[in-house]
């Protein structure tokens, strides 16, 4: 047990800093801490530009651009971005569909997708989610039928998040019926976003946003030579995944960020006086967030640190568990620090924009505890792999 | 104490659920967002022809003379409904005027309230500024020509449609209030540019009548959160037992059906509080805290029942679609609504230690 | 919907107040709010002096001493008894076991018991769990054999409720092994506790307090005119039983003394210049605490009003769920007012009694979500049958 | 930063729970309340024989030197045990005499309390006064003589005990701490009448020392809590994989096993606060903040764990017998200790617009 960075991790944290602060371009720095939207352009820009800096996939093998980093290096990566405002890279291609395709593609498959994928080149979206599914993923009832040196996609996802933005999906689908159990006959598919036979309709969230899309598959003709790894063994990869998804989904940079914008909100908010932040029940629930983040942090940390075997800790369910806890929380704060000023949607010349959009986001973001493995799954897998209660 | 509906207000609450149904449409049918509506002026006369704003307002000043177990049994309606009306807006700039205008203009504001030619809102809360009861940013001046007021109110929600405005201001370091006509404002933003104002009240009696009609005005919202949650529990039980997962039905997950229970436990209190509260607002002298209490028991409630609705319907509850997400906006809303929770339990607690207990027997 | 009581119901409070607060024995009151127990002989005699006036057992019907008050008047009743100190009726007799023998129990069993049940001659113990049936209660196995005109009874209860003071025993016992379901073949038996055969073990709670014991009967003979009811029938009496317990839970007047008293308590503390009272965040807890506690009494006049055909509205669950839980947050604030103080468990001349003992009863009140059907068996109760939510 | 113990840590925690497992048995076994119990010599002297009482302190002034990091390992085992020792209590009395005492004093307690000759214990609580680091009803006067101290310290857990006490009091309006040798009491209540007492600090000095010591004591009570939380969730899972309810275990009753991954998820938290607590217990300046921290997220855990323990153990939680209701009711001490949660959040919501987030990389 030591406390202190090593003397290299330090340096590693200076340049980080240094790099995200000075060197990335600042006019695609912020804008996601203040509140505004980086258009698609801008993602696909600023991630290529961390790309070119050797910084969009480090946790890929180092064959393919990553940097076999410690996983607190990981860490000190993730908090230096966040903290610049930097926008991390596309999840769905840096924790998702790109450590799978690296670990179970074909050299062809890799060398086709890898490159463009760590630069954004590729915008991928996620094809696991259907209608009658919800959390009993392995449920899903989208067919694969192989016809010559295609598969033949009939079906429909939900929930596929920025699927208008996408230009290939990476998808499970069915492609045995048959197989005995319903996770076996599952197959992992990537298929190109304009193939015919593709609709994507969008879903509208309560707070107007469009982030969520259904998508469907009408005779969709996927070159049999976009299958990862082998048919119907696509339930393996799918886990494989979805644990890389939970210890990326505990982003306490955000987190951070957020409670350090939300004070200075407070802070703005004449209360006699004084401001809202010198209110002691306001306060006092600041220190708790402030206590609670910095335990998940502190977890993040120490659970990665100890996964040796490459496969995500089961305990990384409690940082999906309690980080989307928590940003449902600091979300809650956040309009009681709008107070009054919460109460209307509207632009309004005199109310500024984080506090006119506290209930939109508080709203949007009770989806945390909900996508990414709800936190009943959560909560299932944490009783079941690691505590031994099966019933 | 008898906490049983009459026949009258079973007819009633039929009457205003019905009026709801053929006049207007939830957003979550027309796939809107849960922002908070513009004034919906058919909608509202829908609920004028049957009677519904003016329960609360005495027969000689042009209401209809009900009270407010009926105004509570309307607001229920409006809330399970999923929409939108000024109600408790208009109740609490009514009992303004009716505590503290003279006659003729109480006569006036509380009859078009009835009728619906008038809709008065309060305009309180102020930009940048904690919630306050006795504070205002805006000021008053008296000349020859009367008062006017200057400064910024926002939001005002209905502040587009409002014929007259309650504001709060300050005088000579006093909190007043004023009626402001023809407000004329275009967004939920009133800017007060020396706007002609007439007087209601100053200091003690300005405060004391407002801490009243906010607190009567929470008993409309109380009985708005009961109908919203009743609703929002009926879906989420009808989709445990529909939705089937893991190859099951929801409704056979303990997990879930258990957290369920407490749902109904918190609703089935906040119940309580809400007719309690009701039956209070008709008494004077006006038990003032027993009103806090019920909207502290019914913040606590909402909370709970709208967050675990949305969690248990998944994704569909943050969807423009599915009315569930958006009845727990208003719930959100609804407990932000004058004030939060922290400023009504720190306002009970400077007074908790004037009373050994509650009674509820009177 | 109406607020005030009328003439009679205000009439009727103020003679209960005038009852409990001048005419009721001054040295019987107060005790148990002072955190001093009444002895054995005090609650005996306490409970003989309400029935003289007619106020042991309103409940019960009018031929055997009941009252035929409205729900209203129960609660009023209930209420002046908690507000004037007075150690309401032993609940296994006038809450469990004498509404069963009045309603099931045959003429011979009503005159031989009914009288000293309500005087408390009679002391009962209710012998219901066992070790191995915890909430599972119709699983129980202690057996009842019929022998000529006695059973025989074998088997073990547990969490048997001051068992050492009692003189008998309402049991449920096995009379039909081979019952189809679990819930058939089970007897409601009479049991004289100086039977040969019974043993009473003590179990000491956390707290240092016997209040509970466990029971061993080894060939108990119980003649068989003291079985209540059909044979093979007692779950039925059972569940009407448990419905009564849950109601007379939900002992708001109880709370009410408590917190009372833990106000009192608070401005004993010197806090700066001032008392704990006066601190804003214990202040607002009691605020809270005091919203909730008006929430469950409305709801127990609302709900007790409710129900018409004389068995309890399955809403009653609520008032136990919501009760305990409001029994247990007071506890827990106890703590905090006694705040150093309540380390040590000693007598010290210089710690009050209230103080000393707070953590020692909070953990003892842990029970209260447990026994009388714990929460858990409540919320299965309104899932199923209030919600329809059957798996 | 690196929260892998060392193979030494392992070896120690072993050394503990074996001398723990011999020499003591917890209240469960002897069917004894779980009311704080008297010191227990033989049982402390077991764990000095192991250097436990000295680990933290300098190797100059006769201790151990090894650290915070393995004295909460040791603790951890402690709280695991179902026992109680003054483990949290010296480090607090020591961490003052450390910081404030001249050179020969300094040794001697450190040196005494490591060789297990002494056993020094803060006596900070005064009755029917809330919690204050920074006033006190006790008075010190000076003369020709030295200091006396007059008033009453109680409860001060092992007070009988103790051969020092280092005490709270007041000078000319400020505080003070003392160190009063042999105090002699006879029960967890201490009435000092004009006792002689050796000054160690006044005013600000003072304040800042008992701080720092207050919440370098809170790491062991977190570790305790830690080793605590686990023995009860061990306990809870064994007995929810053990015990049938309506003809299945418990272990498949969903809503039970949620809660306990929920109980789970918070003990990992809290292991986490805890373990960098130790870490940074070991630096200079002292990080108070973050300790105060670690101790509101190991609060919050205990109170969830104690509580959640019992009630699915059912009845039995709350028996003598069983040792799961001791170890809820150690949890239920250990965050009331030297403060509570609320004093705790007070005391960190004084210092939240200082700092703009948290870092925890150093």
């Amino acid at each position: 047990m030591h406390l202190r960075l090593s003397p290299q991790d330090a340096a590693f944290q200076q340049r980080m800093r240094a790099y995200f602060t000075t060197e990335f371009p600042r006019e695609l720095r912020h804008a996601a801490a203040a509140g505004q939207q980086l258009t698609p352009e801008d993602i696909r820009r600023s991630q290529s530009v961390l790309n070119d800096a050797g910084l969009a996939v480090p946790a890929w093998p180092t064959s393919w651009g990553g940097q076999d980093w410690s996983p607190l290096r990981m860490h000190i990566w993730n908090s230096e971005m966040r903290a610049a405002g930097v926008l991390p890279p596309l999840p769905f291609n840096t924790s998702m569909v790109g450590p799978v395709i690296a670990a179970f593609g074909s050299e062809e498959l890799k060398a086709r997708f890898l490159p463009q994928t760590a630069s954004l080149e590729i915008w991928w979206c996620q094809g696991f989610s259907e209608p009658d599914a919800g959390s009993d993923l392995a449920s899903l009832r989208t067919t694969a039928v192989r016809d010559g040196d295609h598969y033949v996609v009939n079906g429909q996802k939900i929930w596929t998040t920025l699927a208008q933005h996408a230009d290939w999906m990476f998808a499970l689908v069915r492609t045995d019926p048959a197989a005995p159990r319903k996770q076996a006959g599952i197959s992992f598919l990537l298929l190109d976003m304009r193939s015919e036979g593709v609709t994507t309709r969008p879903i509208r969230t309560l707070d107007g946003d469009v982030e969520v899309n259904e998508v469907f598959f009408d005779d969709v003709r996927v070159p049999a030579d976009q299958l990862v790894g082998e048919e119907n063994k696509g339930w393996d990869y799918a886990k494989f995944l979805l644990g890389n998804e939970r210890v990326g989904v505990a982003d306490t940079g955000l987190i951070k960020l957020w409670l350090t914008d939300l004070k200075d909100h407070a802070r703005q908010v004449r209360r006699g006086d004084g401001t809202l932040l010198d209110d002691p029940a306001v306060a006092v629930r600041f220190a708790e967030l402030e206590a609670e983040l910095m335990a998940i942090e502190l977890t993040a940390v120490r659970v990665s640190g100890s996964s040796s075997d490459g496969r995500p800790d089961p305990a990384s369910s409690i940082l999906k568990l309690c980080g989307s806890q928590l940003q449902q929380d600091v979300l809650e704060l956040a309009i009681d620090v709008a107070g009054p000023m919460a109460l209307s949607w509207e632009h309004l010349e005199a109310v500024p924009g984080w506090a006119s959009s506290s209930v939109p986001t508080y709203l949007n973001y009770r989806k945390a505890t909900i996508y990414g493995g709800s936190s009943e799954v959560q909560r299932s897998i944490v009783a079941t792999s690691i505590l031994g209660l099966k019933g | 104490m008898d906490f049983t509906p009459t026949d009258e207000q079973h007819a009633l609450a039929q009457a205003v659920s019905g009026a709801l149904r053929r006049h207007g449409s939830p957003a979550s049918t027309r796939g809107e967002t849960a922002a908070p509506p513009a004034h919906d002026a058919a909608l509202w006369r829908a609920l004028v022809d049957i009677g519904v704003p003016g329960l609360a307002w005495p027969e000689d000043d042009g209401g209809v003379g009900a009270g407010f177990t009926d105004l509570a049994v309307a607001a229920t309606e409006v809330g399970r409904s999923g929409m939108q009306v000024p109600l408790a807006e208009t109740v609490v700039a009514g009992s303004l005027v009716r505590a503290l205008a003279p006659d003729d203009l109480r006569r006036e504001v509380l009859g078009g309230l009835t009728d619906g030619s008038l809709l008065p809102v309060p305009a309180l809360a102020e930009p940048l500024r904690a919630w306050s009861t006795t504070t205002s940013d805006v000021t008053a001046t008296s000349s020859d020509q009367g008062w006017t007021v200057r400064g910024t109110k926002a939001p005002v929600r209905y502040a587009p449609a409002a014929t007259h405005l309650v504001v709060t201001a300050t005088t000579d370091d006093q909190l007043a209030l004023f009626v402001v006509a023809q407000p004329s404002a275009t967004t939920e933003e009133v800017d007060l540019d020396d706007e002609p104002a007439t007087l209601l009240a100053q200091g003690e009696t300005a405060e004391v009548a407002l801490r009243e009609a906010l607190a009567i005005g929470g008993v409309v919202l109380c009985a708005e959160a009961v109908g919203a949650m009743d609703e929002a529990l009926r879906l989420t039980t009808d989709y445990l037992r529909t939705r089937t997962q893991f190859g099951r039905p929801l409704a056979s997950f303990q997990a879930l059906t258990h957290r369920a229970a407490d749902m109904y436990a918190r609703l089935e209190l906040a119940r309580s509080a809400t007719l309690f509260a009701a039956m209070v607002a008709d008494e004077q002298p006006l038990d003032s805290d027993a009103l806090l209490r019920a909207r502290v028991v019914v913040d606590s409630a909402a909370r709970l029942v709208g967050q675990e609705a949305v969690q248990m319907h998944g994704g569909i509850g943050v969807t423009a679609e599915h009315p569930v997400g958006h009845l727990t906006a208003r719930l959100t809303s609804i407990s932000r609504t004058w004030g939060d929770r922290r400023s009504r339990l720190s306002d009970l607690g400077t007074r908790i230690a004037d009373h050994p207990n509650v009674p509820i027997l009177r």
